[in-house]
C-alpha cells in the first residue's frame, strides 16, 4: 500500500443507509491521488471514471494498450480501432500515447501503475484476491487480464459488495474460490464499508449505515480501527 | 524478405496441417478477418490457434473453429457473451484449452521472438495457472517460470505496410500484431493500405519489416 | 506523474549517494550531458553507474568519474580509443567493473522495469562472463539465467517531450534511453524541446510519459 | 548454417595470389542472398557494405537500433544522431525503421538477422569464436555487442586473416583465446581460403593461391572437401 487511507481515525456514518454504487464509485474517485495513473477493471469499477475531478491529471490505462482513455465513445465518434479492455468504445484524451500488449502488460507487471481498481468474488483479510472463477466444475476458465491486474499496480483497490446475494460475506479469512493472486489487493471498497486489507489484517476505514461492532459480528475477520491503539 | 501478395489465398499458401497459428487482434480491433477466412478457404487443419480470445459470433475465428480445424485454443479470454461456437465445442470434448493470463500470453510470445528461453513472471503465483510450475523466491518475491509461445505462423492485421514490410496500426487495434509478428517463424499481415516504400516515418514505424514475410492489401469494404 | 524542472539542477535534484544511476546514450547520440554535468554539481557520490560506454574524452561521464563520484561502473564496453579517465581509475584500482554484454544490458534492464525477477539468455553461454552463473538447457538450446539491473536514477536524453512525459527522440539517439526510464524508480529526461500536450503523435509516442518523473528542457546551444 | 555454400565442389584457385582485403569484401558480398537482413561488424566486416550489389534487397542492421541503414556520411549529410556500432556517422535508406536498445537485440537473439560478419582472433573448427579479448593479464575487458552479434544470425561469417602477425594459424582446433560465443560461426573468409565450420569439423570452399594440401600442412585442423566423398 502507498496511498494513505483518507482520515486518521476510523468514521462510522450512522446517519444515513448503504452506499449506492454511485457513491462507491465517488468514494474510489476521492481517494485517488491526483496525478496518479489508473487502470479501472471492466464492469463495475469502470464507472469510477465518472466521478474523478476535472483537472486532476489522473491518467488512465488500458491494458489493451493506451494511455490517456477518455469517456466512452458514442455516435460518429465511435471507432472500431478504440476501445477499452471491457471492448467498449472510448475516445482519446491530449497527450494519449498508444503501445503493444507485451509493453502494454510490462507496462502493469512492472509496478508502474498506480491504482487498479477491480472487483472481486472474494478478499481475503490479508488481501489475497479471488475474481476469475468461482470453482464452478462446468464453468468455462477464462482468466483475461486478472491475474496480471491484480499484481499490476501499487495499489490494488477492490470494488464489492461486502455480502453475496446468498448473503455470505466476500470479505473472508481465506479465499474458497480459485485465487487471482496473493497478497496483492491494499483496499476493499464496499456499500457498507471500506477496509484496508494486508499483513497486518483489516483496518475499517468508513462505515455507512452502520458501526464497525455490527460489521464484526457479520464478517469472519477480525477487524481493527484506524487511530485506536 | 517481405512479399506483396497479390490475393488473401496466396498470403495463407502453405501454411501446414498441425501448424501453431498466432492471431492477433483484442477484439475484432486487429484482427486479421480476411487471413482467417482465407486459412478456412486453404483447408490446414488440426491447428493450434493462440489468440486473446476464442472468437465472437459465427465469423473470423469463430468460423474456424466451427469448421472443425482447431485441435487446441492458447488464450486468455474464451468465455464471451457470443463465444457460442468455442462455448459448444469445449463441451463436447471436442477442443483443447490452455488458458494463460494475458500479459502471460502477450510476454511469453515476446520472449519466444527475442530469443530469451524462459523468465521468471510474478503473474499467477499461488493461483490454479500456476499449478506443475516451476516457482523460485527471488529479492523477496515470488516467480513462476514461464515458456516461449512460438508460432509457426502469424495472422495479424496493421493499418499500413511497405513493401519492405514495416507496418504501422491504428490506436488500440496495435494489440498483439506487433508481438506476434516477432514470435512466428512466418508472419502474415493484412493491411488496410500498402503505401510506396519511404511514405512510412522511420521513426514510427511499429514492425520492421524484418518480422513480416507477406503483406496482403484488404479494403476496409471486403473486411466489412 | 511528470514535473518540468525549470533548470537541469531541479532536475537532479535529491539524487542520494549511494545510488545507481542509469545513463543513456551510445557514444553521444543520446548522451544526457546537461544531466550528467548538474549531477556532478549537484555533488552525490559513491555512486553506480549503467551506461553502455564509461566515458569518451574529459566532459560527460568521463568528467563524472573525473570527479571520484562513481564506484562502481556496469557497462558493455569501457575501452575506447578516448576512454582514458576511465582506463586510468581502473588501473590504478578506483574504480569497480562489471562488464555485461550489450544485448543483456539492455535486457536486464528491460526486465527490471517489466517486472520480470529473471531470465534464461543465450549471449555469452560457454564463456568466461557466464562464469558462475546458473544455466540451463531448454528444448536444446543452452542458456544463463540474468538477473534484472533496475536503476535508483535514470538520466536520459530525448528530442522531444509533453508536460504529461511523454518522449520521442531522434534516429540512433533513442538506444538505451526508452529501456531506462522503465528501469528506474526516477527518470530523468534533458529534452531539446518541450511541445503542447497533444502535440506529439499518440501512435509515435515511444516513451509514454508514466515512465518520466522529470523533465527539463535543454537547448542544443546549452548542449555543445 | 542455412545459406548453402556457393559452389558444389571445392575450387582451387592455383593462378592467383591470396584475396586483397577490398576483394575478400567481395567475395563475402556475393555469398550472401539477395534480400537477406545483415549486420556488419565494426572495422574490417564493414567494408562489406561497398561491394554489394545494387537492387540487391540486403538490408543492414545496426545494433544500436536502426534497420535501412546506408552508407557513412559525408559533410552536410552528418547527423551527430545517426551513427552505425562504430560510432560512425551514417545515412539513413528509404524504408528505414529506429528502435531501442532492448528490441535491436531482441531482433538479434530472436534470430531473425540472416547474417552477421564479424572479424575474430580465432575461430574453431566446429565454429567456436573467440574475437573480444586476446586474454591478456593487463587488458581492461570490453565485450560490447559481440556475443549478442555472435548468436545473434542464422549464419554468422567470420572475416579474418587466416593467421596472425607471428604466423599460427587463427582457425585453430581449439580457441586458447577467451570464447565469444560457442558454435556460432558457420564461415569464415580469410585471404587464402573460405571455409565452412560446424559439427561436422571444417570445409574448404575456395582456396586462392594456395590448394588444400598445402592448407592442411599449415593448419592443425582436419581439412575436408565439398563434394569428396
Amino acid at each position: 500500500m502507498t496511498i494513505a487511507p483518507p482520515t486518521d481515525r476510523t468514521v462510522e456514518h450512522l446517519d444515513r443507509g448503504p452506499l449506492t454504487r454511485e457513491e462507491m464509485a465517488a468514494t474510489i474517485a476521492r481517494d485517488i491521488p491526483d496525478g496518479s495513473y489508473v487502470n479501472l477493471g471492466i464492469g463495475q469499477p469502470t464507472t469510477v471514471a465518472d466521478h474523478l475531478r476535472p483537472g486532476s491529471g489522473i491518467v488512465l490505462h488500458t491494458e489493451n494498450g493506451m494511455l490517456g482513455m477518455g469517456p466512452a465513445a458514442t455516435g460518429d465518434d465511435i471507432d472500431p480501432d478504440l476501445m477499452n479492455a471491457g471492448k467498449i468504445p472510448v475516445t482519446e484524451l491530449p497527450g494519449a500515447s498508444y503501445f503493444h500488449h507485451a509493453d502494454s502488460f510490462a507496462m502493469m507487471r512492472g509496478g508502474h501503475l498506480d491504482v487498479c481498481v477491480l472487483g472481486a468474488f472474494q478478499v481475503s483479510e490479508h488481501g489475497d484476491l479471488a475474481n476469475w472463477h468461482t470453482g464452478a466444475p462446468d464453468a468455462i476458465p477464462a482468466v483475461g487480464g486478472a491475474m496480471d491486474l491484480a499484481i499490476g499496480a501499487k495499489d490494488v483497490f477492490v470494488m464489492m459488495t461486502l455480502f453475496a446475494k446468498d448473503g455470505t460475506p466476500k470479505l473472508v479469512p481465506r479465499c474458497t474460490y480459485p485465487l487471482t493472486g496473493l497478497a496483492c489487493v491494499s483496499r476493499v471498497y464496499t456499500e457498507h464499508a471500506t477496509f484496508l486489507v494486508g499483513p497486518h489484517g483489516t483496518t475499517v476505514v468508513e462505515t455507512f449505515g452502520t458501526g464497525v461492532d455490527d460489521l464484526a459480528g457479520r464478517l469472519d475477520v477480525p477487524l481493527t480501527r484506524i487511530g485506536a491503539s | 524478405m517481405t512479399v506483396i501478395a497479390e490475393t488473401t489465398a496466396d498470403a495463407v499458401a502453405g501454411i501446414a496441417d498441425g501448424a501453431t497459428v498466432l492471431i492477433g487482434g483484442f477484439g475484432m480491433a486487429g484482427m486479421p478477418v480476411a487471413l482467417i477466412d482465407a486459412l478456412i478457404a486453404q483447408g490446414a487443419t488440426n491447428l493450434t490457434v493462440v489468440s486473446n480470445n476464442a472468437g465472437n459470433g459465427d465469423t473470423g475465428l469463430a468460423a474456424l473453429l466451427a469448421a472443425g480445424r482447431v485441435a487446441k485454443m492458447i488464450c486468455s479470454f474464451p468465455r464471451q457473451a457470443d463465444s457460442y461456437v468455442f462455448d459448444g465445442l469445449y463441451r463436447d470434448g471436442r477442443i483443447d484449452l490452455e488458458v494463460v493470463p494475458q500479459g502471460n500470453l502477450a510476454e511469453r510470445m515476446r520472449a519466444a521472438g527475442a530469443g530469451i528461453g524462459a523468465f521468471f513472471c510474478p503473474t499467477g503465483v499461488g493461483t490454479p495457472l500456476a499449478e506443475g510450475k516451476e516457482t523460485r523466491t527471488i529479492d523477496g518475491r515470488d516467480y513462476v517460470l514461464e515458456l516461449p509461445i512460438k508460432g509457426d505462423v502469424a495472422l495479424i492485421g496493421a493499418h499500413a505496410g511497405d513493401p519492405l514490410g514495416n507496418l504501422v496500426y491504428r490506436k488500440t487495434a496495435r494489440n498483439f500484431g506487433p508481438v506476434m509478428a516477432t514470435a512466428a517463424a512466418t508472419t502474415i499481415a493484412q493491411v488496410t493500405r500498402i503505401v510506396d516504400t519511404g511514405d512510412l516515418d522511420p521513426e514510427a514505424v511499429v514492425t520492421p519489416g524484418i518480422y513480416v514475410d507477406r503483406i496482403v492489401q484488404v479494403t476496409q469494404e471486403a473486411t466489412a
